[in-house]
């Protein structure tokens, strides 16, 4: 789906959403009150400047309190590569847009993730991965990294590593992968109103951060959840 | 016939030399940062909990993943302790190696240690595993909100080889405080990484200098990305560890309110900064270019006469 | 992954009472070793993993020195290896067995 | 018209055709192509200079831009061939010839050359040796050296990197030759003058700094824990028994760790002043801990190194350097010390067969010899004695009256025994006699013959070749420290056994060594920045060594 379709889909009624350098930002009508959104468009690039701008929009959500979810769309590529972006320290405004919307989750904005298009590495982690909820839509194709620079880091053949890409989803990149890792906990259907489906999603929130155990469930991380929970189990204060 | 003799002498002939935090293995890292004695590892090497994925690529794995986890005390308070081995796959985050990260940070909430502390020396996503690496980062990430939502600082120490870049970077970026020495980097893209996707006019990455300058441990603290600058022994780490705990900020909306007044004035300051030396200079240091070669007191002699890059806005 | 099992008896156990301990890394051109007290007093095990195929003799001839030199007795010893050259396996095995002395 | 003067009257001439792209002796560096043709003939012997370190890169540009159907057929004697153009002219045709002495970076692509013929080979040199044929029968009609400066009379300051320039100009200027410089920069006055203007005919103001390669920086980050008991083992079992005071260090990292063990473990030895007070060396950084703990009196250098120039010049006490401060360099005399003036040398090798000798050529690379082979091998002409001269001349085989026994210069092999990629250090038989016989050449390149080594280090023991006494003893004693390889692996554990006890091998425990020892914490310094702060912020590494 077209940025513009799922809006429609979204705010039947209409909305101020606007697109300005591939970022998404402003809101809708939703269940009687509004449904803020935020996120990137277009393949983009997030660098410094883009993280600094969502990440006030959703401060601006959590001053304005009242619970309103917000919705983090992304088609984006990964963040930016470049010299003036890590000279400005690029790790801080990634880190800084993800904390906002961990905050206005904590605050009681539901937070969720839309995956429409791409996304890689550090802008995925700082923006659809910082959400309660992720969930994707068809045609989506979220990676850490495509095969070809995998093959080259790796030292491994392309061929070799397609064919383990197949029943390997720990390290292949797309949505299903994903999917299977728990990063992605559900893909919504094109042809239903995305308005109820996030409204869905929104009422069945985990309380608890769930992935791992998605995961486990799907068999894309076979082991993560119980790593995790017996270092819960084992740890004590000495 | 010269005073570096006496310097070595100094240095403890007695205790052995002081030991290079970026030379150190995670576990001596531990061992040192910690009270004498007083680690207990959680899942340690003897279980054998190994990367499941790793043979499929033919690569050989380690006992702990390269992520060493535990809990132990810092001057006589109780903390839980994370540690990646830098050398091991990069530091890379894979689907152990992160779970064991996760699990610290949720046992950290029903524990209520003193400070949760994160050795980072990580590469970002080991890409074997990205899939699993980069959803354990932002489970991290989260589970580091909550642990710090709780009032549990949770203090990152960056120092080694592998520095902290990837995910790394940005779980860095959601920590209480930063300890770095001059070695340790903090980025997301990594030199090499910018250098093949947009050239060696964007970024020479066999200019170590250049690398140093933009990435490394004074530039972050110059600028504020890293809240202590220790020199690289893991007694100076354990000291400013002990230091930045009791600063550590809450997490709510005035911190993070704070932090973007901070990012955007940064913005606003520096923004046509092409390198960290007219950044330096804007920020009133009289000779930027003789910062990389700043000895730790004359660096903190300047950080002092500097004022500013101390703050509370992470 | 090649991976090799040797297993040698010792004419006494080795002295100390550390019940594990583990040294190196699981490096390029370096290896880590984990000892585990946990054999009976003459026995001895060593099990590698490594990605170098086809060292099996080099490896038979260095655990046996090392062995030789050690008398590690009551040692389950397990290796993974990330390519270290002999020597480096030899002084690793050293120092895991100097470390369980202690 | 004399027919004795022939020579005199072509050089005459060419630097006649010279004269007309340039203004006085000064060249700009857009007409070096115009200049090269109108000076060089077909067929004759030029020196473009460049060896292990600087490198005449402008006019080397140059030469390979030359029109082949003007330039063509050159002879070309020279000590490096390290940059790809000093290969480009041979496959263009401008060159046909070749004496050379050392390949390094282009090990590989020279041997595909000489394999498919598109190089006629002379010889493959030591320095000292092609430096001596200059004057004999390889007497250059051009060169093409390297300078920081000069001014429009011609007078050249090489800086710290003199290296071969005094050679070369000497066997050219004076022998009817033409000598071309690039400089960095044209001056009115030169800090000092290296090569008087007399001696040089055309100066070419380069476009960039001559490049150097920072061949002997050794960065101790990467020094693991067998180099530093191999340099435990050198100390304690070498230096200290034979009391070696003069000596040259090849550019490995086990003879780097033994520069960073002088001020902490040789010290705790008591070493100090006893051993390692006199050296020709270049200016390794590593020597830095060393010089700043008074251990080093001395130092000649053959080169400079990158960075180290502000180090000399406030270490004048140590190094040789000139009126104006900075280092003076020279190859010729630095190897001549090296070979008759030093008691030992100690270097690394790829390759050390059951004799015992050695090669740094694999099956795809001639990387030629350079200086080791000079400053390892024991000089015949030498007639001075020193106690380690005499003692190592105690113990090698005597044949004849004892009363007219002479010395012998200490020549060890310091190496691992597997080499990078689980590669063997010993073999039954160098690659180098395969090569030879690949690529036609009548002399195996071998680096140290077997009968100039007299120990061999490895981090299981040293061999002490000197005290055998057969062939077999000799072979069991290889073996002997042969360590994990097939070689090793072969011994005579017996008889190794029994050599051991004649101290022939000697194990660390032999010497008082604890393999666990040999600790990081043991390196004066353990980083570039270790380096720096020991220099007290005078050596300034390039960047590809820095991490800050």
């Amino acid at each position: 789906m077209m940025l513009a379709e799922i809006l429609a889909s979204l705010f039947p009624e209409g909305h101020t959403v606007t697109i300005a350098d591939g970022l998404i930002s402003g809101e809708g009508p939703f269940r009687g009150g509004r449904l803020a959104v935020i996120g990137i468009d277009g393949d983009t690039a997030l660098g410094v400047d883009g993280a600094c701008r969502l990440a006030g929009d959703v401060l601006d959500v959590v001053r304005r309190g009242g619970g309103t979810p917000i919705l983090v769309a992304i088609d984006s590529d990964s963040q930016r590569m470049s010299r003036r972006d890590e000279l400005l320290g690029l790790n801080e405004y990634l880190a800084h847009l993800a904390k906002t919307l961990l905050l206005a989750d904590a605050h009681g904005h539901p937070t969720v993730g839309l995956i429409y298009g791409h996304s890689a590495a550090g802008a995925f982690i700082a923006t659809a991965l910082a959400t309660r909820v992720l969930v994707g839509l068809p045609g989506a194709n979220p990676s850490v990294m495509d095969l070809p620079s995998v093959a080259r880091v790796t030292k491994l053949p392309l061929d070799r590593l397609e064919a383990m890409a197949k029943d390997t989803p720990v390290f292949a990149p797309g949505l299903d992968n994903m999917v299977r890792t728990g990063a992605v906990q559900a893909v919504l259907d094109p042809d239903l109103p995305l308005a109820d489906q996030i409204a869905a999603v929104i009422d069945a929130m985990p309380e608890d951060d769930h992935r791992d155990r998605l995961g486990r469930e799907r068999g894309g991380r076979p082991v993560a959840e119980e790593v995790a929970a017996q270092v819960v189990r084992d740890a004590a204060l000495g | 016939m010269n005073e570096r003799i006496i310097d070595l002498a100094a240095r403890g002939e007695g205790r052995g030399w002081a030991t290079s935090w970026y030379e150190a293995s995670a576990r001596a890292r531990i061992d040192g940062l910690l009270d004498a004695g007083s680690f207990r590892e959680v899942i340690g090497p003897e279980q054998r909990r190994m990367s499941p994925h790793l043979p499929l690529f033919d690569l050989p794995r380690a006992f702990d993943d390269g992520m060493i986890v535990g809990s132990g005390r810092l001057d006589g308070s109780a903390v839980l302790v994370a540690a990646q081995e830098g050398r091991f796959m990069g530091g890379a985050f894979g689907e152990i190696h992160g779970a064991k990260l996760v699990g610290l940070l949720r046992a950290a909430l029903k524990l209520k240690p003193a400070a949760v502390l994160i050795l980072f020396d990580t590469g970002g996503v080991r890409l074997q595993e990205a899939n699993a690496g980069e959803t354990a980062i932002a489970e991290v990430m989260r589970a580091i909100m909550r642990v710090r939502a709780a009032g549990v600082p949770v203090i990152g120490l960056i120092g080694g080889r592998a520095g902290a870049y990837g995910g790394g970077g940005l779980i860095a970026g959601t920590c209480s405080r930063l300890v770095v020495s001059e070695g340790g980097r903090i980025s997301v893209s990594g030199p090499e990484v910018i250098e093949t996707n947009k050239g060696a006019e964007e970024f020479d990455s066999r200019d170590r200098a250049l690398v140093w300058r933009t990435m490394g441990g004074k530039h972050r603290r110059l600028t504020g990305g890293a809240d202590a600058y220790a020199d690289d022994t893991i007694e100076a780490f354990r000291q400013a560890a002990l230091d930045q705990i009791g600063r550590a900020p809450a997490f709510d909306l005035a911190t993070l309110e704070a932090e973007q007044r901070r990012l955007e004035e940064r913005l606003v300051r520096f923004g046509d900064c092409r390198d960290a030396t007219e950044i330096w200079g804007q920020l009133g240091v009289n000779d930027p270019e003789s910062v990389p070669a700043l000895t730790t007191a004359d660096f903190e002699t300047l950080l002092v006469s500097l004022g500013e890059t101390t703050h509370d806005a992470r | 992954m090649e991976k090799l099992s040797f297993r040698h008896t010792t004419s006494r156990a080795l002295p100390g009472a550390k019940a594990q301990a583990i040294t190196g890394v699981v490096a390029s051109g370096n290896l880590e070793v984990l000892l585990e007290r946990t054999l009976p007093p003459t026995e001895c095990t060593v099990e590698i993993e490594t990605p170098i195929r086809g060292y099996g003799e080099v490896w038979e001839a260095v655990v046996a020195d090392f062995v030789a030199r050690a008398e590690p007795g009551g040692l389950r010893i397990t290796i993974n290896d990330g390519g270290a050259r002999p020597d480096t396996v030899s002084l690793r095995l050293l120092q895991g067995a100097r470390l369980m002395e202690v | 018209m004399s027919g004795w003067r022939r020579e005199r009257e072509a050089r005459d001439a060419r630097i006649e055709a010279g004269r007309s792209h340039a203004e006085g002796k000064v060249v700009a560096a857009d007409k070096v192509v115009d200049l090269l043709e109108a000076i060089l003939r077909p067929g004759d012997r030029v020196c473009l200079e460049g060896d292990n370190q600087k490198q005449a890169d402008c006019l080397a540009r140059g030469l390979s831009q030359c029109d082949p159907s003007r330039v063509h057929d050159l002879h070309m004697v020279q000590s490096g061939i390290v940059l790809p153009e000093h290969l480009d002219i041979f496959e263009q045709g401008i060159a046909k010839r070749l004496d050379y002495s050392y390949s390094g970076p282009q090990g590989g692509r020279i041997a595909r050359m000489l394999y498919g013929g598109q190089i006629e080979l002379g010889a493959v040199h030591t320095y000292l040796e092609l430096f001596a044929r200059y004057f004999v029968d390889l007497t250059p009609n051009v060169a093409l050296i390297a300078g920081v400066s000069a001014d429009r009379d011609g007078n050249l300051y090489t800086g710290p990197n003199t290296e071969d320039t005094p050679t070369v100009v000497e066997a050219t200027a004076f022998k009817n030759g033409v000598v071309v410089a690039q400089v960095n920069e044209i001056v009115d006055r030169v800090p000092r003058v290296d090569i008087p203007g007399d001696r040089v005919d055309f100066v070419v103001e380069a476009d960039k700094p001559f490049y150097v390669e920072p061949l002997f920086t050794r960065d101790p980050a990467a020094m693991t824990e067998t180099q530093i008991l191999m340099a435990m083992m050198a100390i304690k079992g070498i230096y200290a028994e034979y009391g070696i005071r003069r000596l040259n260090h090849g550019i490995g990292f086990g003879t780097a760790a033994i520069e960073l063990l002088l001020p902490t473990y040789a010290e705790r030895l008591g070493l100090k002043g006893e051993i390692a007070t006199h050296w020709a060396l270049n200016p390794h950084p590593t020597l830095i801990p060393a010089i700043e703990s008074g251990w080093v009196k001395q130092v000649h250098c053959f080169g400079s190194e990158v960075g180290m120039d502000r180090y000399i010049r406030e270490r004048s006490d140590i190094f040789f350097t000139g009126a104006d401060g900075s280092l003076r360099s020279n190859r010729a005399f630095c190897q001549t010390a090296g070979l008759y003036a030093c008691d030992l040398f100690i270097g690394s090798t790829l390759q050390i067969d059951l004799t015992g000798h050695s090669s740094t050529v694999t099956q795809n690379r001639v990387a030629g010899f350079g200086g080791a082979p000079n400053m390892g091998s024991d000089p015949h002409g030498r007639r001075h004695p020193s106690d380690t001269w005499m003692k190592a001349g105690r113990e090698a085989q005597v044949t004849g009256d004892p009363a007219l026994m002479r010395g012998r210069k200490l020549v060890v092999q310091i190496v691992e025994t597997f080499g990078d990629g689980l590669v063997p250090t010993f073999v039954e038989r160098l690659d180098a006699l395969e090569l030879a016989k690949k690529i036609g050449l009548e002399l195996a390149p071998v680096m140290v013959y077997a009968d100039d080594v007299t120990h061999i280090v490895t981090e299981e023991g040293i061999a002490n070749l000197l005290l055998c006494r057969t062939a077999d003893e000799r072979e069991q004693a290889i073996r002997g420290v042969a360590g994990y390889t097939e070689i090793g692996r072969g011994r005579d554990r017996a008889m190794v056994e029994r050599l051991r006890q004649r101290g022939i091998v000697r194990r660390p425990e032999d010497l008082g060594i604890e393999p666990l020892d040999a600790d990081r914490s043991l390196l004066a310094a353990k980083s570039i920045k270790d380096l720096v702060h020991w220099s007290g912020g005078l050596y300034e590494p390039p960047a590809k060594f820095r991490n800050w």
